[in-house]
């Protein structure tokens, strides 16, 4: 099986799909010439031709807006919004149209849309550009959010977004982009959206977390093993479809829990996570779940986000804390 | 230079490039208010087409009528009627070709998706609280009323562009309003619209009002159709209360629209002369006396003038008409009061085409508490 | 003392500190002469004029966004959003622009603007109008999120709002505008912030809620107490900052919580309340913590809000179910 | 009437009102190219003003040599250099007040930003990841850098605004792009700075491109300085690699704000000759053809050649702002490398006036883990 970083499945999740379906489209700010900011649709334009990979004019609104109507008109738009915190000049129509129309219209237009955004911490990149805001989207009802943290996953659950009816906010690990690399399969699959996924065995805690996340979830499974805690790891994969279900399971195998993503805290989709598990497995907790996310605080500048990003250590502080209670 | 402290103005090539814009254009007029025609051209429409707009226009101003009655005896919810626009809305929505064209309503364009295919009797359901009303039937090319203002003109943009890309040779026609107008999502869709060369025409129904707020409160512009050069293609101010007028801009736009040519904006001056809705007061903020004067220039009285002197319209035929429509808009709302309604776990469908898991056990969990 | 209803606590909140604080200056759609939608300004521009009292163009956008320089210039503006479901259309303004401009310029510019947004449902309006969209700007760090629930907080909250530093979301019930009457002190007070409100005493469970769902919840216990069930009900009254101690203390009393909001469920800021409750009173936990929030789809048509909207019936049901559990 | 079905056109007074715009405009020039003064004016500005102009092209050229050197290095981080533009900033900033006036930048305005109060040190300190190099010193007015596009147009009217509210006579200048001009913020600005008439100068960098996408792609407009006539106040397209026409055109557009008579949108065309940033890689995209023609036409060859001719600037005078610029630059690098860098908790500094108890823990939880 080849071995691909996740923006290399990504890039050929689109050709093989754009091959295979005519209707689909790519749309976004620099994604012909120059391939997108970090490659993704690299090579796509000369392929596929510039009227199926376009690019458009600086304006989130109307790149989503406008995917809207292209899928009113039959066909099946893949915008690309540069990073997901300029998203935000789009949040009207992705939680107020994208989100919506197929219930508005009561069936009679679905949106099958997929919106890749990268985002994530620890790139240096200014301010914006890193913000998680899966939180904001995960309550916006008719849209799916989907957080691939493999490159398996970003082929898989890609495929799975783009054949599927609905609308699907895909959320890219910037700094997975080149980082994560694993096994993709060559066959054509699409991993079903609702399943988390368990990335590491372990029996005294369960480590909640998604995309460039699970990674740091891992590397503190590997510090806790070496102080004796051993620590499952599951993926959440897509926020919506949660897993609510799995997630309770996961959790009662441990009775206790962790929860780490890079947004800010309050409100984040961790808080989510935690209300789920109370729901599915309370009578199994030992301990109180725990949290760890970005402070309660915009971004910070390059030389600080180490300190602002979950990472391995500070993670392992609270399983450390995780373990003693109870 | 060395004494460069000389204060001569500067000169320069500017002239060609100052873009200054004062003048407030007169709207292109057809029809005169009192139903003539100055120019004594003789407007090219078949008389059926033209008494099929009169009825359309009578029609809607029959339905804002009832439907304001309804809604004062609470058997429809908030509406927004559309009185003193029927030559804009009409005039733009029968210049379009409902097989291949389509429409991208607002929310107060009634006879246009009459027009289109939408019916009475979905519209009647719509404001009683029916989500079935905001379903177009199959086939007929209409978006679903847009609440969010602005909004719609991207999937507009989208849609005809679209069309384009598969080879297909309809028409949008998108309607918005003043106060729309001053939104970004106006100028996005504009922008990519000229980019594109979508064949999309932008009607922007310009009826003095967004709620309270008159249009020189809504911008300092002379004219809202000149924006359109700012986006690189043709922009057209009409008197929005001539029929005439308002159709053979929108036939026009089309014309370039399916020619490839690319989108048209139209601005349809026009006025508002209910209240912006229902549960609206504009004794509040309307000035009586621009009332008056607007009331003397009633798109219905200006049409019907110019049929009856053409000799198309003759009294007994406009009577006709009223005890169809009559007829028409009792049977569609009996057909609406005789719906079963929606069933509570209508909630939930058409949210996903794949139903999350959670979100099944929510309508399980509605269901058994009901 | 007298008795006013909310939107009018509201106004004579706004014109105290219009006369008290020249700074202050209103912008919105359609609040000058026709006094707001809910007339929450009826007056207000006959008494103080066109320059401090400002109808302002159909733009959400440009409305918040002009506030963030009015701001910048020294003035105190106080905007309104007509509905908040439309403050999505100034989403990128609100989360990235009001929220951050004082840690961007490292304190030099504070943004001290009020937006004001009226939003929940049962009021029969269109689609949007009703939206509660309070977790997504609770996840947006740098702004203060607040929701009264009773008249005298309305004025107490809104005029610390006003006199503070900080940029406050601050969201008004609409059902409440009219329904909800009580006792306003005439004299001068600021509420502050961060501080949970017991509105009902009650030993076998406690009902957490914010806006027009603490009148719900307030039925609820009704409800209960004729079943025999003690609920104490609180009002978090500001979602940011957030009463986490006192939460914890008032659910540590009883052992069993049951939060109540007007969102859809997934991510809404329930949500985050539970994840809370355990964070700060978890060993006094006897069951589950419970929410009670509308479904994940979107605000539906008027004939089916009163299901979409959590009842006090409903809330019974929940709270029948946790003090069944453990 | 009775066979209406002729297909005569309509006629009407339709001329006036549409609006079409295909010409593309020519920029108001005064300088050529070669640097001479085509139709002979001499340009009104004191010698030590042009000095200190030339000088600050000058330094903001070396500027961006000295940063992306030391971004290759890895002793900076990502940045986006002026080169190009240098006469389209500066031309604009050098036309403000700083006393008075404001400057609302994006993010490629050094120049502007030095000439009104900014310091290099701060520049260096933000490019290396200090969140001080934003904070403007105090009472410098400006506000700070803007990574969202356009999002500074609606805060640079509502300050412009808040200006005259508080009768001060201030005006207002944002800079932006070609990329940013597609943003809804610039329309929902612009229309409200028309309503307000607001004392703002809309300075609308043309350079060509947004990242890799050509102005050809970001709209179909033959000039963005025609927009204004939308929002009911003058546009203007100067060649903006001519330092006198830009300070022209900025000087009637400040001396219009300042009387009262509200917004100026000021289009100068100008090209981006180095990468978007330090980051990007423009042989992928950029044409090198392209490139030579705007080399030919660089604005800060341009100025010297005038400067030279009209004698105001020798080589000896260049050498020694070289030499003082070379210190001054060497200097706040110095500064700003000896700068202890930020405390950690400083990521909790100034999210709040108030802070609230949970930020507060998380606060004391940070320092214990630390
Ligand atoms: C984005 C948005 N903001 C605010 C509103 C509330 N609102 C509903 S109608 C209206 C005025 C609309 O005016 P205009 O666009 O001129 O259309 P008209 O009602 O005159 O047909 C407003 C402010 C809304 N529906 N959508
Ligand atoms: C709202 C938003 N969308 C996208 C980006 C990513 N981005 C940064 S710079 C840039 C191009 C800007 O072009 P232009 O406005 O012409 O300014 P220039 O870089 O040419 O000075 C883009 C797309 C951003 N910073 N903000
Ligand atoms: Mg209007
Ligand atoms: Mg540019």
């Amino acid at each position: 099986m080849p071995v691909l970083n996740m923006v290399e499945a990504i890039r050929a999740t689109l050709a093989a799909e754009m091959t295979r379906d005519e209707r689909i489209i790519l749309l976004g700010q620099d994604i012909g010439r120059n391939g997108g900011m970090f490659r993704a649709t690299e090579g796509l334009q000369q392929r596929f031709g510039e009227d199926r990979v376009v690019d458009m004019p600086l304006a989130e609104g109307v790149i989503v807006g406008s995917a809207v109507g292209l899928a009113c008109s039959g066909l099946r738009p893949v915008p690309e919004i540069q990073f997901l915190g300029f998203a935000s000049q789009a949040f009207h129509q992705l939680e107020g149209q994208v989100a919506r129309m197929r219930f508005r219209s009561q069936g009679r237009f679905p949106i099958p849309v997929v919106i890749r955004a990268p985002f994530g911490g620890n790139v240096r990149t200014p301010e914006m550009h890193s913000d998680a805001h899966e939180a904001k989207y995960a309550n916006s009802p008719g849209l799916k959010v989907v957080m691939p943290a493999s490159a398996r996953d970003a082929k898989g659950l890609l495929t799975e977004a783009i054949r599927g009816e609905d609308p699907v906010l895909f959320c890219e690990p910037l700094r997975g982009y080149r980082l994560i690399k694993d096994e993709v399969p060559e066959d054509d699959y699409a991993t079903q959206f609702g399943r988390l996924r368990t990335v590491r065995e372990g029996s005294d805690v369960t480590l909640v977390a998604w995309s460039a996340a699970v990674v740091v979830a891992e590397q503190a499974a590997e510090l806790g093993a070496a102080e004796g805690i051993s620590c499952q790891v599951v993926d959440l994969r897509t926020l919506v479809s949660l897993d609510a279900g799995g997630l309770g399971e996961a959790v009662a195998r441990t009775g206790r829990a962790v929860v780490i993503h890079e947004a800010p805290l309050t409100a984040g989709f961790g808080a989510e996570v935690v209300a789920t598990i109370v729901e599915e497995a309370f009578w199994s907790l030992t301990a109180p779940i725990a949290r760890v996310a970005a402070p309660d605080t915009p971004y910070p500048i390059s030389s600080l986000e180490a300190l602002y990003v979950p990472s391995a250590e500070r993670a392992l502080r609270t399983i450390r804390r995780v373990m003693q209670a109870g | 230079m060395a004494d460069g402290s000389a204060t001569v103005a500067f000169r320069g090539n500017r002239v060609g490039a100052v873009a200054t814009a004062t003048e407030r254009p007169a709207p292109t007029r057809i029809l005169a208010p009192d139903g003539t025609v100055p120019d004594g051209s003789r407007p090219p429409l078949p008389v059926d087409e033209l008494l099929a707009a009169f009825r359309l226009m009578l029609l809607s101003r029959r339905v804002d009528e009832r439907a304001s009655n309804l809604q004062r005896q609470g058997r429809l919810g908030t509406f927004s009627p559309v009185h003193g626009q029927e030559a804009s809305v009409v005039g733009s929505a029968r210049a379009l070709d409902p097989v291949r064209d389509w429409v991208v309503p607002q929310y107060r364009e009634l006879p246009a998706m009459l027009r289109h295919g939408y019916t009475l009797e979905r519209f009647f359901l719509y404001f009683k609280g029916n989500p079935e009303g905001n379903r177009m039937p199959d086939g007929v090319k209409l978006l679903p009323y847009q609440i969010s203002l602005a909004t719609q003109l991207p999937h507009a943009v989208g849609l005809a562009w679209g069309l384009r890309h598969q080879g297909l040779d309809g028409v949008v026609c998108v309607y918005f309003g003043d106060g729309g107008s001053s939104e970004g999502d106006f100028h996005e869709a504009c922008n990519l619209a000229g980019l594109r060369r979508a064949p999309v025409i932008f009607l922007l129904q310009n009826n003095g009002w967004a709620i309270s707020t008159p249009v020189r409160k809504q911008t300092a512009a002379p004219s809202l159709a000149s924006r359109a050069a700012g986006y690189g293609f043709p922009g057209e101010l009409v008197d929005g209360d001539d029929f005439f007028a308002v159709y053979d801009a929108t036939s026009r736009a089309v014309a370039r629209a399916r020619a490839g040519e690319g989108p048209t904006l139209i601005e349809a001056r026009t006025y508002r002369m209910g209240p912006h809705n229902t549960a609206d007061d504009p004794t509040r903020y309307v000035d009586p006396a621009e009332l008056e004067v607007h009331r003397a220039l009633d798109p219905l009285t200006r049409l019907r003038a110019f049929l009856e002197d053409s000799g198309v319209l003759q009294a007994e035929v406009e009577e006709r008409m009223r005890t169809e429509i009559e007829q028409e808009v009792a049977g569609a709302l009996a057909a609406a009061e005789a719906h079963p309604g929606p069933h509570p776990a209508q909630i939930f469908d058409h949210v996903y085409g794949e139903e999350p898991a959670r979100l099944a056990a929510q309508r399980r969990a509605l269901e058994d508490g009901l």
